[in-house]
This record gives C-alpha cells, structure tokens and sequence, in this order.
C-alpha cells in the first residue's frame, strides 16, 4: 500500500484532465466544490466521442453510451482516485461496467483521462485496434473487467470489494449496471452477497434508462418498483437524475458515509441522452449513426 | 430467392409458418428477438410470444415447463447466450427429461465480428454436444435452415440448432430437403475429402473448386446433422479417400473435428487435419477478416487439404 | 380437455388416500372441511417412510425431506386434483420440486397415493430403482421434473402456468422451493418473470427450514427479511407455520383466490422436524440414519 | 500414508498448508463446504475464507475480482454445480482475462453415485477444455491432488482440477512429484497404450496387469494434464505401440479420448478405443456398481484392449 503517494496521483490525474480544485477529490469533501462547468462540457465531450466512434466503426451501442456520460463523468473526472499513468496502482478507485456494451463511453472517458491516445478512439472495433466492440481487460488500459455478456459486473466488484477489505485497502468499487441488466438472476445473487458480506466500500449504479435491447423495460420485462427490490436485500438506496451532473456527485459522496451495507444509485436517464434521434429510441441502441446522422448529432452536441 | 440470406431471416419466416399451421408452437426469446427474428413471430402472434427478458436461464427453464405441458416450444437468443449462460439449464430441464424445446441461436461463430469475444460462439457445440439426448443441428444456408426448422418441429425432443448473423451464399437450391442424421455429398472426389459444417459449407466449396484446379479431387461432405452423427459417411469416406479434413467455425476441440476424429480412430484410422479456432479468443473485427485471421478461409482449408494429401496411409488395410 | 371427468378423478383418488370428503377437493371449499386428524397421520406416516428409506438406502436427504411434510400433505391429500392412475392427465394441478433432494418425501406422497407400490420406496437409490437420488421425471410415475440442480423449478413452474393459461386449462401449479435455494439467482429471474407474466395459477411454497447445507442462512447467506424481497417483486405473500396442517391448507385456498400476481406461502418449518436429534442438526441435511438412529427416529414417529 | 484416500481430503489438508505459507490465498465455496473440505481451511483462516451460499456464477465472479486485486483464488465446489451452472463466468470473468482463480471441484464423474444424474459430472471436461487460457487438471489419486492444487497455487493463471468423491487407492508414492503438461508412464510396453486419467489410472494398472499375463504387454500413461496435454507422449506412443485405449469418468465426447484421437489423427494415425460414458445420464447406484453398468471397470478397459489390438494397421509407415 502506498497511501501516502495516494493523493498526489490522484491530484495530478485529476489536474491534467480539467481545470478543477485538486483536494477534492482526494478528500471526501463533496463534488459542489468542483467546477461543474467543466465538468457538464467534459460530458459533451465525450457524447461527442460516443456518436463519432461508434459512427466510424459502423457499429456499436450509442443508446446506453450516452444514458451514462454523467455517471462515468462524476467518477473518472471527480469522484476517482486513480491514476492513467499507473492503471494497475493498487490504491486506486476502481470502475467496472458491467453493462459492457457502454464500451464507447468507458473508452472516451480513459482517453481523455490520459489512458490511451484520443486519436485511438478512432480504431474503435476495428482488427487490431486495443479498443474491443465490448470491454477487454486483456487489451485496454484501464478497463478492469472483460464484459459483454451482462450480469457479471457486480459479482466482479464484491470480489475486488473483499480484497481491499482484507488488505485494509481504502479504495472504493463503482459497478455500472444496465436496468434490462438487473433481469439477470446472477445480479440477485450479487445484490444479496454484496448485503450478507456488508461491503460498504462497493457502489452499484443502476443506468435507469427504461428501456433495454428490444424496447422499454416494462414491455420487456418489468423490473418495477426498483428501488423497494434493492432496499429488500438491505442496499442503501439513492435515487436521482443521471443526468444531473451534481446529484450523480453528491449521490456518491453520500454513498462514502454509508456504513455496514452497500449503497445503490439508481440513476434515472434518458437512453441516447443528448441526441435527439436516439433519444429513447430502441434502434439506437444497437446501431451507430450514418454519416448523415452523425452530423445532426455533432451539431447538437457542439 | 437471393444468392445471399441470412439463416436468422430464414428463421424468422419459418417459423411464422409454422404458427400458422401448429397452434401448440410457442416462441420464447431473451431480448434479441429483433436480431434472431423471433420478432416476426411475435408480431403475428403475441399471445404465443414471451419475452423473457435478459435471463436465459430462466427462458429454458420456461420452455422446459411449456414442453412439458404439450407445447412445441422455439427458444432463441445468441448462441453463446443459448449454451454458455444456460448449460445447467439445458442439462437438467431440457435434455436430460427429453423435453420437447428447440433452441434455435442465431450469431453463431466469430462472423458475429465486431462484437468481440464476449458475442463470439466457438464453444456452443462442444457444449451441446455434451448433451445426452439433444440433437445437435448446424445448417449450411438460409434454405437447409428452413428445411432443419421444420424438421426439428415434425419431431418430438429436444434439439439445438445454431445459426450465423450475417447473410450468407446459398449453397442449395429451393427443392433441397434436409434429413436429420444424413451427410450431403456436396461434391464427390477421391483424393481426400472435406467435411465442414455451417457457413464452412460454402468454403470448403470453394476450396474444393481450387484444388480441382491443381488436380485434386476433393469430396465435399456437409453434416449438417452433428449428433448424432452420420458415421457410416465418416467411414466410407476415411475408406475412400484416406485422408478428411474438417471445417468448423468452431474450436478445434469438441466440435464436428473431434467427433470426426473419434470415428475414425474408431473405425478406420485416416490422416487428419482441423480448420477450426486454435485454442484463443477471437477479436473485434469484420467477418471476413476474422475468418482469415483464425485460419478459417477457403485458402486454409486448402491448404490442410495440401497438407493432409502426402500423410496418407501407404497402406490402409488392417490387419 | 376433459373437465366434465376431473372431478371424479381426482376424487377418487383422494378417497382411497385417506377417509375424507371427497368433494373437499374438487371444489374449491376451504381445507378446514376436511379430516384433519386424517391428514396429520399420513404426515407422520411420511416421516417414517422418510426416514426408513433413506436409513435403508444408506444416503439420502432426510432433513428438507422432513421440514416439508405437512406441505406436500396438504397438496397431494387435500387440495390438488391429480389422477394416480392416470399421472399425466392433463387437467391435473402440478406440484414441482425444485428442491430436488427432498425427493424422498415426494416418493412417499406419491407412493402412498397409489402412483406405485408403497414397498418400492425400499429401493430408493439403488441401481435400477425407479427411485433416483435425486427426482427424474423419466423413471418415477408421477414426479413432474428433473431436480436435483437447485434453482429450476420455478421457471419451470411458470413454463407450465404459461401452457393453462395459453390453453384455458385450470389446474393449477405449485413449486417447493428450499429457503437456501433461493440464493440461485435463476429463482429470482424467475420471480421477476412470473410477476410480469401475472401467472396466478402459479404458487411458490418456500421451506423455510432457516438451514442449508452448510449450516443456518443467516450465517451461510442471509436471506432476511425474506417476504420484502418476494413483495417487492410484486408477489402476494403468505406468512405461516408450515408444520401447522390448517394454516397450509388456508393458505393454498386463499392463494386460488389471488388474482393477476403470483402467490408464495413462506412456511417457516423446522429442518428435521419429527425427529428430536434430526431437528435443526444440519448433518442430517443429506445423511441417513444409522439402524439405530432409525429406531429412535421411528419410536418418536410411532 | 493409508492405501486408500478421497482427493478432496488431500484437498482440504493442502489448501490449509497453502494457507500458512501464503497470506494471499483466499477460498470460496458455494454452500458444499463440508463436501469439498474447504470447511478445513475455513476453520483455520475464517477471514479468507467466504461462503457465497447456493450461487456458483455470483461465487465465480467473486472468485475473479479477488484474483484481480492480487488474490490467490481457490473457488470449490461439486464439479457440474463448478462448471454446468457457470460456465459464462468461468469464460467470461476467469478464462479470457486470466485471472488467477484455480476452480477445485470434487463430485467429479459418476462414482458419486446414489446422487444420480443430477450430480453426476460427466461433461465438466468437455466445457472445461473449451475455455481458451485454462489448464485443467485430472489428478489420479490423493497424493497426486496435493501436488497439483500446490503447483496451481505456484503459478499465475486460471486452472480447473477435478477431483473425485469417494476415498479410492493411492497410485503414487509420497515422493511423487507431479510436473504441470507431462505425462507419466506408469507402466512401460510396447503392443498397445492405455491413456488415463482421474480414478482410472489405477484401474488402468488392473487392467494392464491382467492383460500381462495373457502375453499383452500394454504400456499406461496417466495424463494428469488434459490441457496443455502432453502431445509428444502421445504420439510417441501412438508410434511405439500403434494402439491406444483411453480411460476416462467422463462422456466419450469432449474429453481425454477426443483430445487424444484428434493428436493421433493429425500426427500418427492408429486405430483408439474409448472407454468412456457412451451417451447417456447415469443413474443412482453405488460407485463400483456405475463404473460396471457404464463400462468403466478395468475388465472394460482390458476388453478395449483386446479389441484394438488386432486392429492395428500393418503399416504405420507414412508415405
Ligand atoms: C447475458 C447477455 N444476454 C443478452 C445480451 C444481449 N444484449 C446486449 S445489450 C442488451 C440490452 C441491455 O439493456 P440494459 O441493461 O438496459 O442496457 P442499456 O439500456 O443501458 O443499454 C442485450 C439484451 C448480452 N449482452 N448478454
Ligand atoms: C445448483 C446446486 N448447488 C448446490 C447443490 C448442493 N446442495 C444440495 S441441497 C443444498 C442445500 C439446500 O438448502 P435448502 O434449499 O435450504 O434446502 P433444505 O434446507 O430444504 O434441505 C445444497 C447446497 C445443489 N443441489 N444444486
Ligand atoms: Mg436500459
Ligand atoms: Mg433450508
């Protein structure tokens, strides 16, 4: 353990990748106290990475890519201490998304992070490229879980939660998880393992979206109420708007004072968020936008 | 009909078909019923339709109970999804009891391409045929796929089928008629002969047609049906022509290669030789480039052909 | 369809089960009509064949098979309308096993039925016996599915609720379900599903013996609270004491009365329940009793 | 040393050994504790030890995150609850990325007996060597199994090894010392080859035994390794004895015999017999009484023997 060196990496990461108070991410201080200004334009950046990568390769999942820009923003941009120049420093916070198909976004966000190249973005799916159609632990820089098929991400994180318990480690865990995602029983096995074991250092974010691959949730598979379903296997439960980008921060800031249970952010979004055209719609979120869609949406997203 | 389909869209279609004439079919999907094309079904029968969402174990459990209440249930999803996710499920609900589902999987393969390994299926056969009372099916084309659909309908018991996602070239023409347990002579040949399965069909074809070129002649067996297994053609053919090749887009263990391999070492040992995914995961990339990059391409199958040829036996008899 | 005969099937096999009213069943009247007294002794009849076969087989799962007597009396000498001579009727009401290892008792029910000769249960697990060591619905007359692999028979519950309801059948179907087993998350997909389905001719009856195979839940994998979690699903719950004969049969009449949502009974039992030194001992979970265990066990079940 | 002991006592004594030496080594367990005799370790080190109750894909996931934060993992169970009913996480969160996870699963095979099919593992080899990236380990007896779990606890990466329930008889001296990817010639000679693994090495002995006295001097490899198996050892002996048997508590697909048969088809084609589970489940019964019902006792394995040997090809001569 190097906690010592902990926050000066943490800070310097954070310092390069926007114009935002250093101690603050370092402390527990909560995220009112960054500038969210960047903070809201970083999102943009990265829904404009979304659109263009996926648009380039000619496929991908834009739908669930820009329902959780805000989420992802918070952490790898506020919340997280970790360190681009160091991916595998034991001390840092850890991210896993578990609904691997958000792939585009994790890797935007690690590339402006610092990670890899922003120009690499641009391999996107492509033979040889290190950024794979769904999240390869084996290939990319920062990507802590190989996912893709869904429903595993949060098993992932009790195992890294119990060892940073064992090693008196002070990281915390983040697990992304779809809503369609939550039908899958080995999150329920997760959800009442994560409650049994206390691991208070894990967070789950359930990307509220309403809707997974074949249309809206409640048609699909109805996963309502949510929330009362978590709180029955004894999860602190948050609701809030995803895509607000200071509840997403004070949600996980709150998250750190709760004790003795996990904490679950439910966070209600828009799938396709930013883009009118995707917006909701279930075509989206599968398909990447042709050139001429590409267009509208960088307009939109300017 | 096109030079190119789909097996999924050929799915799709079928099975409405059959809605139509059989009341007692009843359509599951795991919310990909847009991309294996159960959603033709469903839209045409809602009431028959269920979508169970992203759990797959709990689907083939479903399907098992409607089985066994006298329904002839299609479940699809994924290959990978159908098999990997599931295989407990397909153990103790669905083979085991000999209940009457069919699992039909579209994305078979690394063709699924830029979804990378998490979406590839090269283990779905090993996995299925580990099966004890599952019939193992794997058709060439949108045509024998229709053809193997309905078959699998006309009979009691269960069955996987596996599909691929992207279209593909027909290999039969519209008055094929598929039956469950026999090898297709493709081609005849003499000097050594290919058996593929799948979108390999139509490769092995092709590498088939080249190697005419240079004088050798290749039979070209399809076994569309991969348990059980046509043994008998596995034989004549080890006998015939002293040296197969196999074709799989597949790993090279448990699939058609090593049930050919058993066969023969069984029956009539012959010299080998396995166009399948080494042992690895495959990577994003389109399907044809991946094809070539996990030495699945027309030119690796001849190339095994060339290789397999100078390994012949001197002497075949036994003693 | 044969609705016109189910009545007089499924009676007479209940009248040659035990002494009582024979309409009881084929109606929908309360259970409190029946003869109790009749019911509580082939309860104690199954515990000893219970504990006589699996003594004799020399393995076996006595302690769920004993937590869940009074449950599987209810259903099969009282409520359910089922056809001994004729097990795959098709009107009949389903019971499945999804804990797998109690079969013991299921071949005691239905052996005392009539489905085959009370003597069979002496081959229980050996070769060549009808009788496997885990439910097989190929071999056993009367037995509904293939368990022994904890966490399937729900959904395959819900597969045979979807058939009556496509093809407006009214049997009606229950699983058993083991409290343990409820970590599988398949049960919790498959609690999700039926809700969304509305399957109301569906009835989880959970054995909540508060024990698994490695010792109590709340030490192994906590379950509690567990009637939240069923009710957050959006399922109609039923607390009751699953050793108490008219509380089960209550429960069973008024789950038929439930409309558009699934009902689970929680039985709070007691594993081993008959047997003082089977009783909360979880070495009894899958051993059998020794000859001289067999003979307390029977003394006390005299 | 006795002369009989179950794998999984050997099991429970090494991992506790392990855990003395190395603070890093963490075990799970899916509510069969007492079964696996990880109950030992969990005795000894309650901290490192976690119970993920009745739920093998969460207890696989588990496993994974711990192995990537710098954990030494062993994850046990029953061998179809640690395969069947995981097999996307084993490929998905442990294989692919290779983490450092050694799954150790006892119940493996048949002979666990009055439990019936249901927990019987007779596929678990053929789902376990279709996950690219894992080592999968067979041990032959007790000793064996202490050797193995501590050269997996030596090295990086995921690894499956499959252990057996009942006590059975000790092939090796406590002076053994098992080498990860060799085989091991138990016995030397020169008219045919017995290949086996597990529980059926020391059958194969029987065997080999009784068929010395008729004159039929057989030689028996154990192959500890299934994957990466020893190719060399094999086609060595495909080419020194031109016959090979192999004997495996698993399906006849999937597993030893079609590894083995798709290396001699490739390098050295000669005529194999499988002795095997042929395709089917496998009921309740005592242990020996299974192996005699399914054809796995040692007079099968003499009969396989006896069968290939006059099939040998009179000329193993390549052209
Ligand atoms: C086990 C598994 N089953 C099916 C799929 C196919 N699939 C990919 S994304 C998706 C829908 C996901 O919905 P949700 O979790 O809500 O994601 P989001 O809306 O955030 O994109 C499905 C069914 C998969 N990846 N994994
Ligand atoms: C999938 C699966 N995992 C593990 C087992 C082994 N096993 C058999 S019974 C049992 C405990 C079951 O506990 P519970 O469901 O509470 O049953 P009960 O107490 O009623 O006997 C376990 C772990 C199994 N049969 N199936
Ligand atoms: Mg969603
Ligand atoms: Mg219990």
């Amino acid at each position: 353990m190097e906690t010592g060196s902990s926050q000066s990496k943490g800070t310097s990461r954070a310092a390069s990748a926007a114009n935002i108070s250093a101690e603050a991410f370092a402390s527990s201080r909560p995220g009112e106290e960054l500038s969210l200004e960047d903070m809201e334009q970083m999102a943009r950046k990265l829904r404009r990475h979304i659109v263009t990568m996926t648009a380039k390769a000619g496929s991908g999942h834009p739908g669930g890519s820009l329902s959780a820009v805000e989420v992802v923003t918070a952490l790898y941009f506020g919340l997280m201490r970790h360190d681009p120049a160091n991916p595998n420093w034991p001390d840092r916070d850890r991210f896993v998304l578990s609904k691997g198909h958000a792939a585009p976004l994790l890797y935007a966000a690690l590339a402006e992070c610092g990670y890899f190249p922003v120009e690499e973005l641009s391999t996107l799916r492509q033979i040889d490229s290190r950024l794979q159609g769904h999240t390869d632990r084996t290939t990319t820089p920062g990507v802590e879980m190989s996912a893709g098929a869904l429903g595993q991400g949060l098993s992932f994180g009790i195992g890294i939660a119990l060892a940073g318990r064992l090693d008196f480690q002070p990281y915390r865990v983040h697990v992304l998880l779809g809503d369609g995602e939550c039908d899958e029983g080995q999150v329920w096995e997760a959800v009442m393992a994560a409650a049994h074991f206390k691991t208070d250092n894990l967070v789950a974010i359930v990307d509220h979206n309403k809707q997974q691959l074949d249309g809206w949730t409640r048609d699909i598979m109805n996963l309502e109420p949510l929330a009362p379903k978590w709180r029955s296997f004894d999860w602190h439960v948050i609701e809030i708007d995803g895509h607000d980008l200071p509840q997403v921060i004070a949600a996980l800031e709150t998250a750190k004072q709760v004790k003795g249970q996990p904490t679950v952010i439910i966070a209600h979004t828009t799938k396709g968020k930013g883009v009118s055209f995707m917006e909701n719609n279930p075509e989206f979120h599968g398909r990447a936008a042709t050139a001429e869609e590409l267009e509208k949406a960088l307009a939109e997203l300017a | 009909m096109p030079v190119e389909m789909s097996a999924r869209e050929a799915y799709g279609r079928t099975l409405v078909e059959l809605g139509r004439e059989n009341r007692d079919i009843v359509v599951l999907d795991a919310d990909l019923s847009r991309s294996t094309m159960t959603s033709l079904f469903a839209r045409e029968f809602p009431d028959r339709f269920f979508n169970c969402g992203i759990a797959e174990q709990n689907m083939m459990g479903i399907a098992a109970g409607l089985a066994a209440s006298g329904k002839t249930v299609f479940a699809s999803t994924f290959a990978v999804f159908a098999t990997s996710r599931c295989f407990d499920q397909l153990r103790m609900s669905i083979a085991q009891p000999q209940l009457n589902v069919k699992i039909v999987a579209c994305h078979g393969g690394i063709t699924v391409g830029e979804d990378s390994f998490s979406h590839h299926s090269i283990e779905d056969l090993a996995l299925t045929t580990s099966l004890p009372g599952l019939t193992v099916i794997v058709p060439a084309d949108a045509i024998e796929t229709a053809q193997a659909v309905k078959a699998a309908a006309a009979t009691s018991g269960p069955c996987y089928i596996r599909l691929g996602r992207p279209k593909t070239p027909l290999v039969y023409a519209e008055d094929y008629r598929f039956t469950p347990g026999q090898a297709v002579t493709m081609r005849p040949g003499s000097d050594a002969t290919i058996i593929a399965i799948g979108i390999m069909v139509a490769l092995a074809l092709e590498a088939a047609e080249s190697l005419a070129s240079q004088g050798i002649d290749c039979r070209v067996l399809n076994m569309p049906t991969l348990k059980p297994i046509d043994r008998d053609a596995i034989v004549q053919a080890a006998s015939e022509t002293g040296a197969i090749v196999t074709a799989e887009e597949h790993l090279e263990h448990g699939g058609l290669g090593s049930r050919v391999s058993q066969i023969v070492s069984r029956y009539r040992p012959v010299p080998m030789s396995f166009v399948a995914v080494k042992d690895t995961y495959a990577q994003s990339g389109k399907p044809h480039e991946l094809l070539k990059r996990y030495g699945l391409a027309a030119e690796d199958i001849e190339r095994a052909v060339q290789s397999v040829i100078p390994r012949k036996l001197s002497d075949q008899a036994h003693r």
